[in-house]
């Protein structure tokens, strides 16, 4: 109750101030270096996470404006203005928000920032970046014994890289365990591994994979 | 880098220099190359293999595969190149398998009852089953790498805090001694302990520990000031050789008087005490006489 | 002439873009860190400094709105449209540009950024620090390799907390190099670098270590 009211009151001294809420949710995205989530946001603002959620998507839509075709962006057809898109775009990755630069420009804006820029991942660290993030947590032998060569040293680049980290230690044979990060699912532009695509279609029949794999780990 | 090999005398040159994921098909010419980049591992080449016959890998006609991988094996050992233990084997793993299922395929259909014929089967479904998930994998690499790709041409906006805001975060708490942050410093650029690339001989032989370099170390903790019990300062010795070592040179600092010990009785916490009253005191003063009998190899330590 | 008309493909080019010349000006401006002057803008997009100058100038009174009573935002009575100002501000200081945090929002923003604040630093954040003081001047990339994980945020927290600084761009590389700070010798209460403690001591063979990392380095 008493929250509620507060939560009131936040509102109605957001909406009092030059640009109402919306603006006051803007100028907090102006300044956060990583994804904030809706909570946080809301926490900040003194609302409820309900019209922090409701100003993201509105301000989603509003930067993006008619001609949008992010399948994130699934209420586009209720945006009321015609406005062009903007240079930028909200997006909730990680399970946060963030400000990014429209990729059309990515050309552009990359002339600009030179830091960040990072070098393609070559085919054996992404064969065990995909491994490590379906099988997470996950050894290195195991990794190895899926890819059938040695991954050390490759686990030691994306380690380096922040796209794994060591979750542990495996309780029965004391090995490290290896997991993705949140940078891992910001780079991919989702909100948890729940959303990597589906591996069974690329696996056809193979519902005993895990225990024929079991029997011969290492 | 793609080693040359010398002309082929097979007519039918080896799949593996225009496997289709080989990018650059070579130019037909006397000698060709291998370019072992192509393939991220063994699986990676048998698929590379397999797709090159248009096969289905749970066919069970392995056996042109077969010969050919055999026969790829064969020039990486002609070339002589330095292959990593672990992936050498793994390729001798495969190859074993594969000859495997090449005398599997010669057992007449629906006479299998040997239970040597069975377990030849069984490792061929598992092979098929390893191929079949590794193959999925990398067509997952694949999508993964072109998701990274795309999302790469957004930029984040991750600027700096303005500067009246970053002025309001609260003062920080700095507890560290100089000494304490060399310390932190000295353990942080230690270098990692690097995975073993080749089979461990660390357990052959104990890695030496020397008693100047632990006077060293517990003379720096003593001189912070408060008496230390034996028992942290051996908190963090990782082997009974360095215990020893940290004893031996406690031992040898008393008789530098440098230290003083404290034990109320028999078996009770011993209690060590920085007494030296010469700030400069060094290890240097200790006699070498347990230098050579804990340091048997005197030679460079395994860290590199 | 010839780069009159190089400029005006550039724009032409641009206005094919989604958003236009506008949208592509906004994205670097919402991502860039340091203050970009009009020219480095003009050159990055590849049109005239007057065009920029024009976009620049609309953006500004755009996010301002009509209520904006911002000093520098001389042209506001031109602005075209009767907007709610945003969030956000476009400032010029010291000859760059660079989009801020309307100063309405300071007392709710300032909210935001003090939450969750610790007085303390992090284990990873000193090691990082540790590394960089002893290295100095060091590139990011470096630290990374040495720690074995990916220091970037950390060093972010370095850097806002005045621990260290940015000191110039490696020649070979181009990477962002960093040092520490007079602050930073004030906290540890000595008079220069020279004087932090050699690490020998505690370090037994540590002779060939940089060669070690100059080895490995990426």
């Amino acid at each position: 109750m008493n929250e509620q009211e507060t939560a009131q009151e936040g509102l109605a001294r957001l909406e009092g101030m030059p640009g109402g809420a919306r603006a006051a949710l803007e100028a907090v995205l102006m300044v956060i270096d990583e994804p904030a989530t809706a909570e946080e946001l809301a926490a900040g603002l003194s609302v409820t996470v309900a019209v922090v959620e409701d100003l993201l998507h509105d301000l989603q839509r509003e930067y993006s404006g008619y001609t949008v075709k992010a399948p994130d962006v699934d209420a586009v057809g209720f945006a009321d203005a015609s406005t062009a898109p903007r240079g930028f775009e909200l997006r909730n990755v990680a399970g946060g928000w963030r400000i990014y630069s429209r990729s059309d420009f990515a050309e552009i804006v990359g002339r600009f920032v030179l830091e960040g820029q990072t070098t393609r991942l070559t085919q054996a660290a992404l064969e065990t970046l995909a491994v490590i993030a379906y099988r997470q947590p996950v050894s290195r032998a195991r990794v190895s014994a899926i890819r059938g060569v040695n991954v050390d040293s490759v686990v030691r680049t994306l380690t380096q890289r922040g796209l794994i980290e060591d979750s542990g230690n495996d309780p029965e044979s004391g090995a490290v365990l290896y997991r993705t990060t949140s940078y891992f699912l910001e780079r991919m532009g989702i909100g948890s591994v729940a959303e990597l695509p589906q591996l069974s279609p690329h696996l056809p029949g193979l519902e005993g994979i895990d225990e024929y794999y079991d029997a011969s780990r290492m | 880098m793609g080693p040359s090999l010398a002309p082929a005398s097979e007519a039918d040159v080896p799949a593996t220099g225009e496997a289709p994921d080989a990018g650059t098909s070579e130019a037909r010419k006397p000698g060709f190359e291998v370019r072992l980049a192509n393939f991220t591992g063994p699986f990676d080449l048998l698929l590379g293999l397999i797709s090159k016959h248009k096969m289905d890998i749970t066919e069970v006609a392995l056996a042109t595969v077969t010969d050919e991988f055999i026969k790829y094996i064969r020039r990486l050992q002609e070339l002589g190149e330095d292959w990593a233990l672990d992936e050498a084997s793994e390729f001798l793993v495969i190859a074993a398998t594969l000859l495997d299922l090449k005398a599997a395929r010669l057992l007449p259909a629906g006479e299998v009852e040997d239970a040597e014929d069975i377990a030849l089967l069984e490792a061929r479904d598992l092979l098929f089953a390893r191929l079949l998930q590794y193959k999925a994998f990398k067509q997952i690499a694949g999508i993964l790498g072109e998701t990274l790709e795309e999302e790469a041409r957004r930029y984040p906006r991750q600027v700096a805090l303005e500067g009246h805001f970053a002025a309001l975060l609260p003062e920080l708490v700095w507890r560290h001694t100089p000494e304490q942050f060399a310390e932190l410093a000295a353990t942080a650029l230690k270098p990692k302990d690097a995975a073993p690339a080749e089979v461990g001989l660390g357990h052959l032989h104990a890695p030496p520990v020397s008693v100047k370099e632990q006077a060293e170390i517990m003379g720096y903790r003593l001189k912070l000031g408060a008496p230390l019990s034996f028992r942290t300062l051996i908190a963090d010795a990782e082997t009974t050789l360095v215990v020893v070592a940290r004893f031996l040179a406690l031992l040898e600092m008393f008789r530098d008087r440098v230290v003083a010990f404290e034990q109320p009785e028999p078996l009770a916490e011993l209690t060590v005490r920085w007494t030296g009253d010469d700030a400069e005191w060094d290890s240097s003063s200790l006699s070498e006489e347990y230098e050579a009998g804990m340091e048997p190899n005197n030679g460079e330590s395994s860290n590199e």
